[in-house]
């Protein structure tokens, strides 16, 4: 009985809902020290002096530490640089010496007995700054006479990236019947896992190895760049371990400052030591996600064909560069905005811009939902120059089925829309909403005077990013492959055995892909264990991001997978002697083709394989099989999204009444798994509309700097979600499947803004930034009955 | 996330308590903790003492007074006061405020006392304590006092308690014959009130005869609004009462507005205009 | 200072500073690490417990604050090795991703039902509003729990 | 941050700017200050310790406050620093007096431009404003306190 495709309950599941699970924070070594960072106070400014004394004699204090005593350790790299360009790298260090470029860039470490003892001691170092002028607004970083972060990178520009075709859009936009032109504002969201960072290193002298424990997405790559990039040592004398982990979002896929410093700390002290992020140090020293600021222009025809679409963005990356944020504002942003439809002329030039903020890298989605948001906010605003339904242009301009694999005039370097039914989520998508009968319900509701809005947002995005000659030697500027690994092992019992170089932080991989090694191999699930999260015992893998754990790292267990039962039809056609070729391999036993009865199964098969008393000429013992996939696209996702907002004319409240979702993820492995991405995706993107915010100030300062005012999306707050699914398998890889992890976040944005907008749009309204706070609902409302009619 | 080191003291009982407050003038009070505690988490607040007197059990209780009115203990709790019988009879809008404020957990041990000493300018009950004409009870080893809300708040964090003095209840009248009601707009992060009024409404008929309004939030304190209670007092409560009383409860907390990022004082200001109406509004239903 | 308490049914006594908060010290000092910690301003609710019966910020309280109460964790929600029906409930349900909240979000939905057996979905909504999480949306939260409270009420 | 407010005195300017000017009067008017000595080489210049204890906020601080750009009887300026738990509070106030003939009062008119860093930056901003403004007016109206007669009126920003 198949059970891809089925909701099976997750196999992890028990250990977390009993608290056995072991976290970063759970794990404690005996002799463990504990460190405190002291960070900067200031966004922008010089250190003239550290004095460490007092703290160092604190009792209960192991040492303190300053920038200078790491100094010999060189600056983190930076792994994705924008392609093409020049990118003026500046990274953080394990501790800043003589300059920070934003607050929470951390000074001296503190090792200490306990946290508390640490924390006594790091308000006693006393640190003289030279503070300097902050700039916070990539626009303004750039202008002239803005505070100069560093010395390499004129204007504080970090990269200036373009694709597509400047002149042929230019006339376009000329020949074009309407032109609409916006400002928008894709404001800085704190990605905000509920797990904070932490790591833990363990040094061992007598044979130089050092074992880390890291919040990581990506254990390998944070093997790869810190014996690579900043020990210089062997990757052999490094075992790093991403623990059970309490979710990403892309933020637990970097290198940070602090993972180098505990392990180099860990050499220094002769103990092992543990870092664990508090939730306000989170909020400074974690990467952010977003902040953009773009113009865009967009043409069309009377009928609504879009002609042309001209961006500029302005891309945030923060006071230092993260390890692969060049990459997301490019390469997963510039390249995705044609989204569902057939542009003819796409033109996107983004300028990455060092300003005195937080690291900017990839959050949910990442890239996506920034192109997103521009397209589906591009397609609502020419519905609205055009008088026309929202609905009607986004079908005028869907990419057609029979138009794939769909190159979107070249903007994608070469690469093609894999496949895809667009119509076919939007007509799911309104019946469930009930369409017409809701315009109908909006059109009573002005009457009445109720703001009634409907939104929709027809996405698609790119999953599985691979291809790694398109990624690296294409010119993308990633600094390495992206191809997936797994191991297969079929042992002595028939018990299996997978390890994969994915890392699941949430996604549930234990489950999903135990049911597709139990399809493949007909066992049951019970008797397949998946291994991943430690560099010892797994094949190197680029980690859980960008959706491409399924998509990738799956179909690498797949690959191996047929190999395994190839090799089980050769050591069974043996043991029934049958010629190979007169076998098949069928619910998890291998018989000669007409003859079911006479079988062997792949337990015994695998046992025989072990021990190899008796196996075909040239054929090795066991069961085991290593594949490194290396998919020739990305896959392609896609959907429409409906939102449905009544406001409160009174306070400018938004209430979410109802969320639809149809999604097309390409073959779904566990229905309940992908509804549950979806759902906490359409949350996160619904915050990012209505509530979420990180702000600086003027002086470089986080405002929102916890929890009291970054407002996380609450279960009050939010409906209950409707959803529903269409299933095109993607071509590009043998299991047909795209990537779910991040739809929910890319669709919802725009679904909610445009929703809002639609409400307002008696009065004129054409778009408002987000985060669509009461305020700034209620002005637009007030003004109006002020003095509109 | 690690305070800072203290000296702790568990007095068993209320005289102990004033004793020790009364030798150590820098000693801070703590009854459920749950408006000093997370300062502390963060280091902002760093304190030589704490007295913990959060097992005087003979300040916990509720009970119903004399002039039908309700006494509460300082180590009432939020959850404890929305549920108990004697509040809902007496003052229903205090009752409704303690259900709102924070969440679940933080209700299940966050006191009264300690919300009103705190004074937190966006706290729920004090709105409503002050709205209900409340008396708050102090003790200090030289003696006790009684201060009536109206007193009690003098500006932002800062309330009518001296070093050495602790809040030993609150006594509110009886308004079972009144119209009341609290109604807050949520801050979507904090929880805390953005704007929160409370009415308490005495009414002849359909008229009201009198009206006592209290908004926090929106101000530096928790504030009467003199210029809404007279548009109230002496109308039926019609709409054009109610706007009156909206825009001058605007003017009324003109001059002591506060406000944050996304909810600035003009915010603020007019939510109190709409929820004064609001609260009218519940409290007639 | 000595505290002394009773923690999933076992008598704990230790020696603590004052301001060790009662988070640390059912983690640090019990070993018990269910719980745990994802802010540090009483926001999340990840360290939710019961203390006498009632949730919790273990966070928003000082060990000796605790001294003699009977504490259970989620460590103590199964019992004979049968897991709590809300523990099962978020397992049907899939009330969880990276689990981070879980631990919070039990303690905090089984104290709710007990004094709310029959919740509208408005009013379980309502009581998560001191427990956050960033994987589900909520939606299969509200859903396991308003399965718990329907097994309760019709016993199927 | 902008900050800005008034404050009227029930004396003669001359006796108010007398009053601002004398280093007595600030050390006792700073609220919780408990140090206040003077810099070294430096005139008009303070190093300052102070318990701050407002809002939620109590801890030490310690500082520097400088007084420049006098016009007697008139405008002068004051540049405070402090530092403590992890937080820089900054500022520069330009101070004005007027003498307001018909009422006998002199209007004190203070501007300010507030800096805080740090945690108190991060953590605060919901009342930080106001917590600034109160802590001004503390301040004006700790020194009216100390006018001979102690008549005074407080209008609040």
């Amino acid at each position: 009985m198949a059970v891809v495709g089925t909701p099976v309950k997750r196999t992890e599941d028990p250990r977390l809902i009993t608290g056995e699970a072991k976290y970063l924070e759970d794990i404690h070594l005996p002799g463990m020290v504990h460190a405190a960072i002291l960070r900067s106070p200031h966004a922008h400014a010089r250190i003239t002096s550290i004095n460490t004394a007092k703290a160092a004699a604190q009792p209960g204090v192991l040492a303190v530490f300053t920038g200078q005593d790491f100094a010999d350790l060189p600056a983190l790299p930076c792994a994705w640089q924008a392609g093409g360009v020049t990118n003026h790298v500046n990274t953080p260090r394990v501790l800043e010496i003589d300059k920070v470029t934003f607050t929470g860039a951390g000074i001296a470490v503190v090792i200490a007995e306990n946290r508390y003892i640490a924390e006594d001691a790091i308000q006693l170092i006393e640190v003289d700054y030279e503070v300097l002028p902050a700039v916070v607004d990539a626009e303004k970083a750039t202008q002239p006479g803005a505070p100069q972060l560093h010395e390499n990178a004129p204007d504080n520009i970090v990269m200036e990236w373009e694709c597509g075709s400047a002149d042929g859009t230019a006339q376009a936009l000329q020949a074009a019947d309407v032109v609409v032109r916006q400002r928008l504002v894709n404001q800085r969201l704190i990605p905000t896992s509920m797990e904070p960072r932490g790591t833990i290193a363990q040094f061992l002298p007598a044979t130089g190895e050092f074992t880390v424990w890291v919040t990581s997405q990506a254990p390998h790559v944070m093997r790869l760049l810190m014996t690579a990039f900043v020990f210089g040592i062997p990757e052999t004398k490094m075992r790093v371990i991403s623990p059970q982990i309490g979710g990403g979002f892309g933020a637990k896929i970097f290198l940070y400052p602090e993972y180098c410093l505990i392990a180099a700390l860990s050499k220094k002290i002769g103990r092992p030591v543990k870092w664990m992020e508090s939730r306000s140090e989170n909020y400074v020293a974690t990467t952010h996600g977003r902040d953009h600021i773009t113009e865009i222009e967009v043409g069309a025809k009377q009928d609504g064909t879009i002609t042309a679409l001209k961006v500029h963005t302005y891309a945030n990356l923060g006071g230092v560069l993260s390890t692969i944020a060049p990459g997301i504002p490019t390469t997963l942003y510039g390249r995705m905005l044609s989204g569902a439809y057939k542009i003819p002329h796409i033109y996107c030039h983004v300028s990455g811009v060092y300003t005195n903020t937080g690291m900017v890298d990839a959050y949910r989605g990442a890239g996506r939902p920034e192109a997103t948001y521009v397209v589906e906010r591009a397609v609502d605003l020419v519905a609205h120059k055009l008088g026309m339904d929202p609905v009607a242009v986004r079908r005028k301009n869907f990419v057609q089925p029979n138009d794939f694999p769909y190159d979107p005039v070249g903007i994608l370097n070469g690469l093609k829309y894999d496949s895809g039914d667009y119509d076919k989520t939007l007509d799911r998508a309104l019946e469930m909403v009930g369409y017409d009968r809701l315009r109908q319900e909006q059109a009573q509701a002005r009457q009445q005077g109720r703001y009634l809005g409907i939104g929709l947002s027809s996405y698609i995005e790119i999953c599985g990013v691979a291809p790694s000659a398109w990624i690296g030697l294409k010119g993308e500027g990633w600094g390495a492959g992206l191809w997936e690994s797994a191991n297969v092992r079929v042992h002595l019992t028939g018990k299996v055995v997978v390890t994969t170089g994915s890392q699941s932080h949430g996604q549930g991989h234990e489950t999903s892909v135990a049911q597709v090694v139990a399809d493949e191999l007909g066992m049951p699930m019970s008797d397949v264990i998946v291994q991943h999260s430690d560099t010892l015992g797994t094949p190197f893998g680029y980690g859980t991001y960008g959706s491409r754990s399924t998509a990738v790292g799956t179909v690498a267990v797949h690959r191996s997978l047929q190999r395994i039962k190839d090799k089980a039809k050769l050591i069974g056609a043996h043991m029934l002697e049958a010629a190979p070729e007169d076998v098949v391999y069928e619910d998890g036993k291998v018989h000669v083709k007409g003859s079911p009865d006479q079988a062997k199964t792949i337990q015994e098969i695998a046992g025989a394989a072990a021990l190899a008393y008796d196996l075909p000429a040239g054929v090795e013992p066991f069961l085991d099989d290593t594949s490194y996939y290396d998919p020739p696209n990305c896959t392609y996702p896609f959907g429409t999204h409906i939102c449905v907002v009544e406001i409160d004319p009174e306070t400018g409240q938004i209430d979410i009444k109802r969320y639809i979702a149809v999604d097309d993820v390409g073959k779904v492995i566990n229905p309940m798994i992908v509804d549950g991405q979806v759902h906490g995706g359409i949350a996160q993107g619904v915050g990012q509309a209505l509530w979420e915010s990180a702000v600086y100030d003027d002086n470089g300062q986080l405002v929102s700097g916890s929890l009291l005012d970054y407002a996380l999306p609450r279960a009050d707050l939010l409906p209950s979600f409707e959803l529903d699914r269409t299933e095109t398998p993607s071509p590009v890889n043998p299991m047909g499947v795209k990537g779910a992890g991040e739809t929910g976040t890319i669709a919802a944005t725009p679904a909610v803004v445009n929703a809002v907008v639609d409400a307002l749009s008696p009065l004129g309204v054409t778009h408002i930034d987000m985060p669509l706070t009461p305020r700034k609902i209620w002005q637009i409302i007030d003004a109006h009955s002020n003095g509109g009619d | 996330m690690w305070p800072s080191a203290f000296e702790y003291q568990r007095p068993v009982s209320l005289a102990e308590a004033l004793q020790v407050l009364s030798d150590h003038e820098d000693a801070k009070v703590l009854a459920g903790g749950h408006s000093l505690l997370p300062a502390m988490k963060l280091r902002l607040a760093e304190h030589e003492m704490l007295v913990d007197i959060g097992r005087l059990s003979e300040l916990k209780e509720i009970i119903t007074i004399r002039n039908g009115g309700v006494k509460i203990g300082a180590l009432a709790t939020h959850a404890e006061i929305a549920a108990s019988v004697d509040v809902q009879r007496a003052c229903p809008a205090l009752a409704s405020a303690a259900g709102m404020v924070g969440d679940q957990q933080v209700r299940n041990w966050g006191t009264l006392g300690g919300n009103l000493a705190h004074s937190d300018p966006a706290s729920d009950p004090t709105t409503v304590v002050l709205a209900c004409g409340g008396t708050i009870q102090i003790q200090s080893a030289s003696g006790s006092r009684s201060v009536s809300a109206d007193d009690f708040f003098i500006d932002l964090f800062t309330v009518d308690i001296n070093p050495g003095e602790l809040i030993t209840s609150v006594e509110l009248p009886d308004l079972s014959r009144h119209k009341s009601a609290y109604v807050k707009m949520a801050h979507p992060a904090s929880r805390y009130a953005v704007v929160g009024v409370g009415v308490v409404l005495e009414m002849s008929g359909n008229t009201c005869t009198s009206a006592r309004v209290a908004v926090g939030g929106a101000t530096v304190k928790p504030t009467r609004a003199p210029g809404a209670e007279s548009a109230l007092a002496g109308s039926t409560l019609d709409e054009a009462a109610l706007n009156a009383a909206a825009d001058a409860v605007k003017s009324d907390i003109a001059d002591m507005l506060i406000g944050d990022m996304n909810y600035p004082e003009d915010y603020r200001q007019e939510m109190a205009g709409v929820y004064l109406k609001r609260a009218v509004r519940a409290a007639l239903s | 200072m000595k505290v002394k308490m009773k923690v999933n049914g076992t008598m704990y006594e230790r020696d603590v500073e004052p301001r060790m908060l009662l988070v640390h010290f059912l983690r640090d000092e019990l070993g018990l690490t269910g719980t745990k910690i994802g802010c540090d301003t009483s926001q999340c609710g990840a360290c939710t417990i019961h203390m006498n019966g009632r949730a919790l910020k273990s966070c928003t309280c000082l060990a000796v604050q605790a001294d003699g109460a009977d504490i259970t964790t989620i460590e103590g929600m199964a019992q004979n090795g049968d897991l709590h029906p809300m523990q099962e409930s978020f397992w049907e349900n899939h009330g969880l991703q990276c689990g981070y909240c879980t631990p919070g979000m039990i303690m905090t939905t089984t104290a709710f039902l007990k004094d709310h057996p029959n919740p509208t979905e408005a009013e379980i909504r309502h009581s998560l509003e001191g427990n956050m999480c960033r994987c589900t949306g909520y939606h299969n939260i509200v859903k396991a729990v308003k399965a718990v409270a329907a097994a309760n009420a019709g016993g199927d | 941050m902008n900050l800005s407010g008034t404050y009227t005195f029930d004396a003669d300017q001359d006796i108010v700017w007398g009053l601002l000017m004398d280093p007595d009067v600030i050390a006792r008017a700073m609220p919780g200050v408990d140090a206040f000595v003077p810099i070294e080489n430096e005139t008009d210049a303070w190093n300052a310790k102070a318990k701050i204890n407002v809002a939620a906020v109590s801890g030490s601080y310690i500082g520097t406050i400088r007084m420049s750009e006098q016009q007697p009887p008139s405008q002068y300026r004051l540049t405070v620093n402090g530092e403590g738990q992890q937080s820089i509070i900054g500022g520069t106030v330009v101070i004005q007096l007027s003498y307001d003939a018909d009422e006998g009062v002199t209007l004190l008119t203070w501007d300010a431009e507030a800096n805080i860093s740090g945690k108190l930056a991060r953590i605060g901003q919901r009342v930080i404003k106001a917590a600034a403004n109160m802590m001004s007016n503390r301040f004006f109206g700790n020194v009216a306190q100390q006018l001979p007669s102690s008549e005074q009126t407080q209008e609040q920003s």
